[in-house]
């Protein structure tokens, strides 16, 4: 994980519009090598959407998210290099087996295609064989937990991963999250579940809810 | 025929030349009126919201 | 380049893995076309006649029902999402899409035309142009049919909706596919409306993944 | 700035003082036009009165395609500057073209069964502005296909792009296919050339037409804000 020390991952005075709902104005964040940021606050508080705002799936309607200083909408495609997302869903074919799937996404990422190790890491190693119509949300979950494992990215965006994970399945997460830190990745989660992750800032978004709404802001 | 006759019987072409120009206005004046009502519509639920705000506002007022 | 054949052979394997699917558009594709001799009764002179546009016609539609499916399934299980932010761009992801979809629906309905044009009665000078008219044709749809595909995502009734927004825009190659093969069975030469086809076909190419990927990033905001 | 709160107070300033002039404007141009389209010109010596119907059919179909146009450039400004009035503007222009295209296809027909004996003519024109009229249900149908009024204006933006790149094209085919199947060229609607007392009123129905096009805009663009206002309050209470 070559990443140049300091280079940080920062968000400045971001405003965020959903549909014609001002999410969050004047949002700021930093991560930086070996950091972990909790995302917290209430449901539609636009944690979600900061996630998918570092991710370059949604563009701030103010404000610029940058990594080493510049904006990654200038090259997303290297912005995406250098990052997983977990969403809600799991992508996860019914007619392809779990091998199948997890190798599919690490060769489209950086990664080579060999599973075996990454499915270990989520103890879903079983589940190799198995096609994707026969796994519950749990093991569903761990499949695709596993792309984190299968090919390297520096930067990890987990939208509340540990729904659907049983006590097993969350402490692995945790150990390949801490793995991760200590080889200088950053992560950040939303997530409503205490997580043990010591050493980690919260970023509370319920304080940048409170903005005027967009139609009415007139002089 | 007098000339009012004549001037509705078109040179025989009256059945086309006036439903073109009666259709014309009759789509013109419907889509203004729907516009009109488009409006008005609006404006009468935004005024309706803004007198419960106020109402709220006054409740709120009373009971502080 | 490598990752966009990655995603093509993922789609090819899934299509091939639900074999059914791919089959629906080239079934409705000859049952579109034997309605027409039940329709229009079985004489040989009026089917020959009509053969053409008939097929394109029910090329067309075929390849239109099955373009629903090229985005939706993945939009619905969040592949759609890790697709947009893998690293290959946004615009080879669609091309690599397409290419796949084209291959398991619109090879196969120029597999199947001969077959139907022999059914109508078609005179045989037309066979070799309507393959290639079909050929240059199919590509061009699926690469249209995408943009709207990819514009209904998230829509209610996006079924209807998308036949709405790309029939129109298939015109074109309508035109110019029945003009080929007319052209071929009179004796004329079919060749300017076979540039014209594959004009068409580049420009698709040239456009409608940019508009595609566009369309995929808004519905994904 | 952030357009995206681009206050529309000001527009709503701008369009009040320009309504009165815009209503007014129209009215007196489509009277002037109607008298002379009816009254004040002579009637065609082949068509005989029927020739009256152009000064209705014509600037219908200019219209038709001035407003898919206006509504194409619109949706790039929309697209591109992501400016909330271009995409209210958008979606305003849209049934307003579709009835000039509606009444372009309507006159047509009627224009065409005492001229060429049938009611509808696959004539390259016609067919053309057909076609035009299922872009603008296309385009209708797909704004308002979505629970979410942005999402549904940025995708119809992509949609009136595409289509306004492919009107050329489906008009260029449209005429070819015309040519191959109709080889005698049909009675050119409007002649070569326009008898100059025949273009005045045309040109005036044209211009009373397009002023008639900015006063719906206007009102129809008051209401989306309006409407937009009402969904902000609504949503508010909602999220509190």
């Amino acid at each position: 994980m070559a990443l140049a020390p300091g280079t940080l991952f920062t968000g400045h005075d971001l405003t965020c519009i959903r549909g014609e709902r001002l999410v969050f104005a004047g949002l700021d964040f930093a991560i930086g090598a070996g950091d972990a940021v909790l995302l917290v606050g209430a449901n539609g508080s636009g944690k979600s959407s900061l996630l998918r705002l570092m991710a370059g799936l949604l563009r701030p309607a103010g404000g610029a998210v940058r990594w080493g200083g510049e904006s990654i909408a200038i090259d997303p495609e290297a912005h995406n290099a250098r990052l997983h997302y977990v969403g809600h869903l799991d992508p996860v074919k019914a007619a392809l087996t779990v091998a199948e799937n997890l190798a599919f996404w690490a060769r489209l990422g950086n990664g080579s295609g060999v599973v075996t190790e990454a499915l270990k890491t989520f103890d879903s190693a079983s589940l190799s064989d198995v096609p994707g119509r026969f796994l519950s949300a749990g093991q569903k979950r761990r499949a695709n937990l596993a792309r984190l494992a299968a090919s390297e990215a520096t930067l990890w965006l987990l939208d509340e991963p540990t729904t659907a994970l049983d006590a097993a399945a969350t402490s692995c997460l945790m150990k390949a999250i801490a793995r991760h830190r200590a080889g200088g990745g950053m992560v950040a989660i939303s997530t409503h579940v205490e997580l043990a992750l010591d050493g980690a800032r919260r970023l509370d978004l319920d304080t940048f809810a409170r903005q005027p709404d967009p139609v009415e802001a007139a002089p | 025929m007098d000339p009012i006759t004549s001037f509705f019987h078109m040179g025989g072409y009256g059945a086309y030349v006036w439903p073109s120009f009666v259709i014309t206005l009759v789509v013109l004046g419907a889509l203004f009126a729907n516009s009109l009502s488009f409006l008005r519509a609006g404006e009468t639920a935004l005024k309706e919201l803004q007198d419960e705000d106020v109402a709220t506002e006054d409740e709120a007022s009373d009971e502080a | 380049m490598r990752r966009a054949f990655e995603i093509m052979r993922r789609d090819l394997r899934l299509a091939l893995r639900q074999g059914v699917d791919s089959l629906m558009a080239v079934v409705f594709f000859v049952l579109a076309v034997v309605l027409f001799p039940l329709g229009v009764g079985p004489e040989a002179n009026i089917l020959a006649r009509i053969a053409a546009g008939v097929i394109w016609v029910a090329a067309l539609l075929a390849s239109m029902l099955s373009l629903e499916r090229l985005f939706q399934t993945d939009y619905d299980d969040g592949s759609l999402e890790l697709l947009a932010l893998s690293p290959v761009a946004l615009e080879l992801v669609v091309l690599a899409k397409v290419v796949a979809h084209w291959l398991t629906t619109g090879v196969p309905l120029i597999v199947a035309a001969p077959v139907l044009a022999v059914l109508l009665d078609m005179d045989a000078q037309g066979f070799v142009v309507l393959i290639v008219a079909l050929g240059l044709g199919t590509p061009t749809m699926s690469l249209i049919g995408s943009v709207g595909a990819a514009l209904i995502l998230g829509a209610r009734r996006g079924g209807v909706l998308l036949s709405l927004l790309v029939l129109p825009l298939f015109i074109p190659v309508l035109i110019f596919g029945v003009a080929a093969v007319d052209a071929a069975i009179g004796g004329f030469a079919a060749r300017p409306h076979l540039m014209i086809l594959s004009g068409l076909l580049i420009g698709a190419v040239a456009l409608c993944p940019w508009a595609s990927a566009a369309s995929l990033r808004q519905s994904l905001e | 700035m952030l357009h995206r709160f681009a206050n529309p107070t000001r527009f709503l300033r701008l369009s009040a003082a320009l309504l009165p002039w815009t209503a007014g404007l129209t009215l007196i141009l489509l009277i002037a036009g109607l008298f002379l389209a009816l009254f004040g010109s002579p009637a065609d010596y082949q068509q005989g009165e029927t020739v009256r119907i152009m000064y209705v059919h014509v600037p219908a179909a200019w219209m038709a395609l001035f407003c898919y146009s206006c509504m194409a450039g619109a949706s790039a400004v929309g697209l591109i500057w992501k400016h909330p009035l271009a995409d209210m503007a958008a979606k305003a222009t849209a049934p307003i073209g579709t009835c000039f295209t509606f009444l372009a296809l309507v006159t047509g027909s009627l224009w065409g069964k005492p001229m060429w004996g049938a009611w509808w003519v696959w004539d390259a024109r016609l067919t053309s502005v057909l076609i035009l009229f299922f872009l603008y249900l296309g385009y209708m149908a797909l704004h308002n296909a979505f629970d979410d009024p942005t999402r549904g204006a940025r995708s119809a933006a992509i949609l009136a792009l595409v289509g306004f790149v492919n009107v050329p094209i489906i008009k260029f085919s449209v005429d070819w296919w015309n040519t191959l199947h109709q080889p005698s060229s049909v009675v050119k609607a409007g002649g070569p050339a326009i008898h100059p007392s025949m273009l005045t009123p045309l040109l005036l129905m044209g211009l009373a037409f397009t002023t008639y096009y900015l006063w719906v805009l206007l009102l129809r663009l008051r209401a989306e804000i309006v409407a937009g206002k009402v969904r902000a309050v609504r949503l508010r209470r909602a999220h509190g």
